[in-house]
């Protein structure tokens, strides 16, 4: 296993130290139980927002907390939902009366946890489990759709809402709206390897890939030869697009996100290739974000996450945000 | 001549002891069908167990059920954490305030915790989680003595654990992979025959 | 070879296609030859900031270009210098009347083509050749020292210095200061693969790590057994330290850079680390950068960088900047 | 009956072609002691080369090493384009207008372009560049005929090229790797040596 740690069990733990010391203007980290706050936290009168999930997906979300995002972040360990008492210090040092929006990603472990904190929060919450990647059936047959790409608009919205003074009502219908038009999609080349596994999460040949990948190292919907980046993306986004669906006219935010050991250079390069597929069918990139920014510690792929924008979302989105990953606007 | 407060840490004590020794077989299951995980949570919930056996001692199994319950849900993550730690404090609270478990607070016990799994979970038998172990070891719990019962449930639970190995999941993450999930033993099934096994045995001591 | 491309000969171009397309607002690609250009060029009465090298490192260079720091990148092959006619290229579209700095990393085939580029050109130009690395030894049976990790300060000091108002000289000088004060060094677990090359740059066992690493796959200074974090970052900091040396009292930013491949969760991990052994020696880390700015295709491993800061590059470094990789202030 | 533009035009056809032939085994070389892109350097800018000869028909031949100068210039990059560009570039100068180039001619070339080369890179013989190829060839580049001058130059380049591997680099990025550069064949003396070679073998048909 090829990692810069000292210790598989210690991982997490010393890595908030870094993840503190480097962003002090930004965050605050409490070490037991592991929660990353917003440096003014509590914001008297605004609705927490509220996240967490296994770590190793960084700079979600830590690198998401910040004015206009995320007021805490809940690390579990190494692709390992958070426990509930996380998720309850998490409400307590953020409360600012307005009550919070717990935003969690659609995996039993997730929602089990978050679900149990829920249940003992003093406070008013409202949860959103956000299920966008389509390379799960949604059926009674499987646990649902995964929460992955989809997430970082997620946040950044419901940030945005909160922080223009919504409610938590209001906030938790925009919530609704994000989650009923996000549609992601992702893939592999090459799996990560967790740190107290030691060892890759799948074995790849050399010429083939996973498709429909989620971002825990889990294998995805099918293993299939390798493509060409055309063909990747081509891959990617026939299935979001049918989806929800999205048609002609459609303006979109497109989110081009490397899952962590693949290069600007290629996701660049892909990113390109997925702008003018949209632009054939006359659907409009309104804004995008390329990046890595939902990582699965050193696996190497991609994902595409299109999120159809209404005026508002759209005017949330453009919105200031100051977090670790996420900057504009101040 | 019932199951005590002592003897229940004495077993859990066990239960760690095993857990730690099918810690990597327990990876290994969950890396192919799942996330690789369930090993290292259930070895670090299980170790936060003893710890917080030798820093109280709760003198009732209520109480010992009770704490085991929220160490687990405090230490574990992921979908066992609350799942286990759910069947614990069921199981405290189906215990009452006996001071010594009898053969039926036993079944009632392990009852009561396999419906705080169902109702968390909402998992039916057959679809690959540790329901599919406990489910039949709660039904084949039966027996005169402890030893007998507890001996009759591990087995079952063993079983169901080994009937995991063809069904396409249904449930959790390994429901992610459809077809691919089968031909794989449930990690969480696995856990639930190992524990049970650990309980057996100092039964049988 | 695991890579999202169509082809390895049009990788770049195609990536600059995606880059323009994702920061449009920022930047202008020039496909012929390869430029890019901050949006607004060029800038009446400011000096000129021009860099570039060879594709694969991104962010740097064209995730930099932008108000506050770069006004031109010029993206050479895939680890191969740019050629002069891209320089001057960049020279023409980014005049405004005050000359251009060129900051040139130091490698024999960069060095040559900006010599010959300012050799051609008809503005006013100075040129300024960084070589932070601490691993190569700077005598005279060498080409010198590479430039590394300090490029990115020193990318982002000059052109708030620029974008202040200073004239080329003023610019000049305190670009000499940044590179006289910089240092870095790197390592790597695991080597990047060029896709025209289609394997691996260097091979190491999984139990070696190569240390004083370049950032082009070029071998280190040595290969030894594979470490843990504290080990890592010592054997990084060190030789940084002693060599300019740095003393007890100074203030630094400390810039720990992933080369690629290494996750965040690492890197705040060795982050926190370095900031630990630094303040044993009473080095006040004033300011820090922790991400994946200067990489090295998808080569897991990272570097630290140091920069004694005086009060005017401290300032010059907290001067608004707006770029696709480093935006604050605005 | 000396050498003309359009003999220079299918000696550099010739060049293209072999070091399309070896570009791999160039890769290779520059991976093992520099950054493995020699080769796709070399053959990005000799295919612009066949490009640009086809678009123009320069009629001298220091138009054509000229136009051979810029395109490797404008197409190269790295360590290589800048050397190669400026040795073409002062083989232009040093050759003025004459239209057909006798032996003397041809010696007087390759002496200016090794002096562009050592004027741009500053690198001596033993310091494990193309300079250990190039200055032997110069030295050796006598005889009568061209087919003679360009055997016996080819002849001490591929020599030349092949001494570089013990040597220890001083100059280029193979410098940064000390004395484990030693054991491994300079990318670019052997680049030098297979152009020599393809001059050699057309100038002999
Ligand atoms: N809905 C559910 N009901 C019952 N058991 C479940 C359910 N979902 C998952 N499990 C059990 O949890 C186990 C996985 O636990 P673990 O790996 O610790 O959590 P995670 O899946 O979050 O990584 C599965 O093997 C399965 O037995
Ligand atoms: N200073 C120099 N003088 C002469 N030749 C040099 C010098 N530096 C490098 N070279 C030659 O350039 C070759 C490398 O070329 P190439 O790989 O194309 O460039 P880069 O090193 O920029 O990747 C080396 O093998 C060496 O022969
Ligand atoms: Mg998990
Ligand atoms: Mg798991
Ligand atoms: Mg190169
Ligand atoms: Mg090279």
């Amino acid at each position: 296993m090829k990692k810069i740690i000292n210790d598989p069990s210690t991982v997490v733990a010393e890595s908030l130290k870094g993840l503190e010391l480097a962003h002090g203007d930004l965050l605050t980290v409490i070490h037991d139980p592991a929660v990353i706050v917003r440096a003014d936290a509590p914001v008297r009168g605004k609705v927490a927002i509220i996240s967490g999930g296994g770590s190793g997906h960084e700079p979600m979300h830590g690198g998401l907390v910040g004015p206009g995002m995320l007021d805490a972040a809940c690390p579990g360990a190494v692709f390992t939902s958070p426990t509930p008492d996380q998720v309850t210090t998490a409400i307590e040092k953020t409360d600012g009366g307005a009550g919070a929006l717990l935003v969690v990603k659609n995996y039993t472990g997730d929602v089990l946890n978050f679900e149990t904190a829920a249940e003992l929060a003093e406070t008013e919450v409202r949860t959103i489990v956000i299920d966008d990647d389509v390379a799960v059936k949604d059926s009674t047959y499987t646990a649902g759709r995964r929460g992955v790409g989809g997430t970082v608009p997620l946040e950044k919205i419901t940030g945005a809402a909160a922080a223009r003074g919504d409610d938590l009502d209001a906030v938790h219908a925009i919530a609704e709206r994000v989650v009923a038009n996000v549609r992601s999609m992702g893939m592999a080349l090459a799996a990560p390897t967790v740190p107290h596994v030691g060892e890759p999460s799948f074995d790849l040949a050399d010429d083939e890939m996973e498709v429909g990948i989620g971002i825990h190292g889990e294998p995805g919907r099918a293993r299939v030869p390798a493509e060409n980046a055309d063909g990747i993306v081509a891959r990617l986004l026939e299935p979001i697009l049918e989806d929800l669906p999205f048609a002609e006219g459609d303006r979109v935010l497109l989110f081009t996100n490397s899952m962590g050991a693949t290069p600007l250079l290629e996701l660049y390069l892909a990113h390109g290739i997925a702008e003018r597929l949209l632009a054939d069918r006359g659907i409009v990139v309104a804004r995008r974000l390329v990046g890595p920014y939902v990582t699965s510690l050193e696996m190497q792929g991609m994902s595409l996450t299109l999120l159809k924008l209404d005026d508002e979302l759209l005017e949330l989105w453009d919105a200031p945000v100051r977090t670790a990953a996420l900057r504009w606007g101040n | 001549m019932g199951c005590t407060a002592n003897d229940l840490v004495t077993a859990l004590k066990a239960a760690a002891a095993t857990i730690e020794e099918h810690r990597v077989e327990l990876i290994q299951l969950d890396r192919v069908i799942g996330d690789g995980d369930h090993g290292e949570n259930m070895d670090r919930g299980f170790k936060a167990v003893l710890t917080a056996l030798d820093a109280n001692t709760p003198d009732t199994p209520a109480a010992v059920l009770k704490l085991v319950a929220t160490t687990l849900i405090s230490k574990v993550g992921g979908a066992a954490g609350p799942l286990y730690g759910t069947a614990f404090l069921r199981a405290s609270t189906a215990v009452k305030d006996r001071a010594e478990l009898e053969p039926a607070d036993l079944t009632e016990a392990l009852t009561a915790a396999l419906g705080g799994i169902v109702a968390r979970g909402k998992a039916e038998p057959g679809d690959k989680t540790m329901v599919d172990a406990l489910d039949p070891a709660v039904r084949a719990a039966k027996g005169d003595t402890a030893t007998e019962l507890l001996a009759a449930a591990a087995a079952a639970a063993e079983t169901g654990a080994d009937a995991t190995v063809p069904l396409v999941a249904r449930k959790g993450r390994a429901s992610y992979l459809g077809e691919r999930s089968a031909g794989h033993m449930d990690p969480g099934a696995r856990s639930t025959a190992l524990l049970l096994r650990a309980f057996a045995e100092v039964a049988a001591r």
